[in-house]
């Protein structure tokens, strides 16, 4: 079927839009996005992958996998918006500066 | 009958992506968290026509959890980001 | 009708791109997880459109509800500190970016060059895999009698791959021992919520958790499980937080740790019982497993929701608020010390 | 074809015009008041429309039921967020257009 290829390359697309967000974005928030972002990608790529066989029922593994992966975005997502706001309770700004970097 | 179903699936979806406009607008927040709101209510009615068209029952349980969730993101903006816009507001 | 279909999968497909390339690049925050909220939601319609109504559920509670809820709050928190310095900052900086662009343009350029490969070597890869492969889909379908349950998805979650769950459910334990680690949670200035929310509240706590027993038990035979039933649990923890209820000392001390390790432990637990017995780690007997799985479900839900609405506090619950002493929502408004009233 | 199926036909493509209806007004209404106004439209009467069209199609009692209980959950939580969104924004002074 078409549409499991497209969906596949829009996974992919995501995940690399993800990856340049992270890597182009200094505001902690944003990156926290784009990690989110990256891992509906891989997702989609996941479950798409899973249809691919024709006339049967997609394979439940991948299913599974994908169900107990986005509970623990969510979570990973709360722990890390708890250290960006400590870090901005820390170094009064939420974000990664040049001088921060050195 | 499917392809009327697909059909309004498809026309919801799209009210839905023009609907976008007004979060990329505004100008107000509230604009923005309105839009999401119609888009979650536009949800529940597009996964019932694909349950309908499909013929696969499971997917109103779908659309169940998107009504009960309709409100939780909403309630979230009022209470807490809003809220916080205010008391900026209020300090400036 | 497959026309139809593939009209919709290309709409949803560019709009899940071209909505994560707005959230992602968009100068305002707020408008940034608007957007993302939009894109969760898209996200549960694809799931759906790839024959996954599992997986679509527990996208429409967390990506589309609590992932919005928990970002808004912070972006609140981040907000409050200095006013709406931070909200002018993030202007100043998508000013000042198109400045750096310019500095750095053959840092962006090589930076393009690397991406573009790597989503080159992407798309090789997935599109040169072997086709008709049976995978362990049919491993699956030949072993579910045995499993306890029909649902395939459940039965890869609670039997076939107990380790991978258990594991889960540990690191959504650790997440927020780490949240804990950093600190007390902070104080919200919280106004008064009105009849409308309270009703609200009131009126939709019960619904989920009644939808989430519900799903907890079709689980075993059709969509839904434990993980989807925990996170409508924790919609109704965040609902009733926004609502102004808090944890009082009864409830905030052993009763939240023990129900927050309740999964891990019963999963545990069923595991050990069964190496006594002269078998594997997890490996329940065909004639148990449907209870058992029940079972470990229920406390895998209830340990699920508790932390999702934990994570959403946002750090520790204090103890010693006498504030918060009294965690009941059906007070009289006049004897409502709690809450500060907006003029 | 059925009479059920007619009905149900012109139920579900009213449904659709409420929500191009309450979009264009999302799109089109000068202030948050107003849109406020076209939104719940879209969410109360369009997507009663869409299940009214469904039910008449339900195979039985308890789907007929589902339904209806999708629209009300609906119907409660978009009243309550415009009742909470309009009385926020008239306490942060965001004016009437007039």
């Amino acid at each position: 079927m078409n549409n499991i290829y497209l969906y596949t390359i829009v996974g992919m697309g995501l995940f690399t839009l993800g990856l340049y967000a992270v890597i182009v974005h200094a505001h902690l928030l944003r990156k926290i996005l784009a990690i989110n972002v990256m891992g509906s990608g891989v997702f989609l790529v996941l479950v798409a992958l899973a249809a691919r066989n024709q006339g049967t029922a997609p394979d439940p593994v991948p299913h599974a996998m994908v169900i107990t992966g986005i509970v623990v975005a969510v979570s990973a997502t709360a722990l890390a918006l708890a250290l960006m706001l400590r870090v901005r309770a820390k170094t009064g700004q939420a974000e990664l500066s040049e001088e921060s970097l050195e | 009958m499917e392809i009327l179903y697909l059909s309004i699936a498809l026309f919801l979806l799209l009210t839905l992506v023009a609907g976008l406009w007004r979060v990329l607008q505004g100008p107000t927040s509230a604009d923005r968290m309105l839009a999401a709101q119609l888009f979650g209510t536009t949800a529940v009615a597009c996964v019932l026509l694909l349950a309908q068209a499909f013929e696969y029952p499971p997917l109103r349980d779908v659309a169940l959890i998107f009504a009960l969730l309709a409100a939780v993101a909403a309630v979230a903006f009022i209470r807490r980001a809003w809220a916080a816009e205010e008391q900026n507001d209020v300090s400036d | 009708m497959t026309l139809l279909q593939l009209m919709f999968d290309t709409l949803l497909g560019f709009s899940l791109l071209w909505l994560a390339w707005q959230a992602l690049t968009s100068p305002d925050l707020f408008r940034a997880i608007v957007l993302f909220i939009a894109f969760g939601l898209l996200m549960a319609l694809t799931w759906i459109r790839l024959d996954a109504p599992d997986v679509a559920m527990a996208e429409a509670s967390i990506g589309a509800g609590l992932t919005g809820a928990l970002l808004l709050s912070a972006l609140a928190r981040l907000g409050s500190k200095n006013g709406s310095r931070a909200i002018l900052e993030k202007k100043h900086q998508a000013g000042s970016m198109t400045e750096n662009t310019k500095n750095q343009l053959p840092f962006r350029l090589l930076l393009m060059v690397l991406l573009l490969a790597v989503a080159a070597g992407l798309v090789y890869v997935v599109l040169t895999l072997p086709e008709n492969i049976p995978g362990l889909g049919i491993l699956v379908e030949e072993n579910l009698e045995s499993s306890g349950v029909s649902n395939p998805v459940t039965a890869v979650l609670l039997n076939y791959r107990g380790y991978d769950t258990l594991l889960e459910l540990s690191v959504l334990l650790l997440t927020l021992l780490g949240v804990w680690s950093l600190g007390d949670m902070t104080k919200q200035h919280e106004s008064f919520p009105g009849p409308v929310l309270s009703t609200l509240s009131r009126l939709l706590v019960p619904l989920l958790i009644m939808a989430a027993g519900y799903l907890l038990w079709v689980g075993a035979h059709a969509p839904g499980g434990a993980f989807q039933a925990g996170s409508l649990l924790g919609a109704a923890g965040v609902l009733l937080l926004l609502a102004g209820w808090r944890p009082g000392t009864r409830l905030a001390g052993l009763p939240l740790r023990i129900s927050l390790v309740l999964g891990v432990a019963a999963f545990v637990a069923a595991g050990m019982v069964f190496i006594l017995l002269g078998r594997q780690f997890l490996e329940y007997p065909p004639s148990f497993a449907g209870v058992l799985i029940l079972l470990i479900e229920a406390a895998a839900t209830l340990s699920i929701g508790i932390t999702l609405a934990a994570l959403f506090l946002g750090g520790r619950p204090k103890f010693s608020q006498p504030k918060f002493s009294r965690p009941k929502l059906n007070q009289p408004k006049s004897s409502q010390p709690k809450f500060r009233r907006h003029k | 074809m059925l009479v059920t199926e007619i009905l149900s036909s012109l139920l579900l493509i009213a449904g659709a015009i409420f929500f191009l209806a309450g979009t264009v007004g999302l799109l089109r209404f000068p202030d948050v008041y107003t849109r406020l106004h076209a939104l719940t439209k879209a969410d109360n009467v369009g997507l009663g429309l869409v299940v009214a069209g469904l039910v008449l199609q339900a195979e039985s009692w308890t789907v007929a039921g589902k339904l209806l209980l999708i629209w009300l959950l609906v119907l409660l939580a978009s009243a309550s967020i415009a009742h909470l969104v309009a009385k926020a924004a008239r306490k942060k002074g965001i004016e009437l257009w007039k």
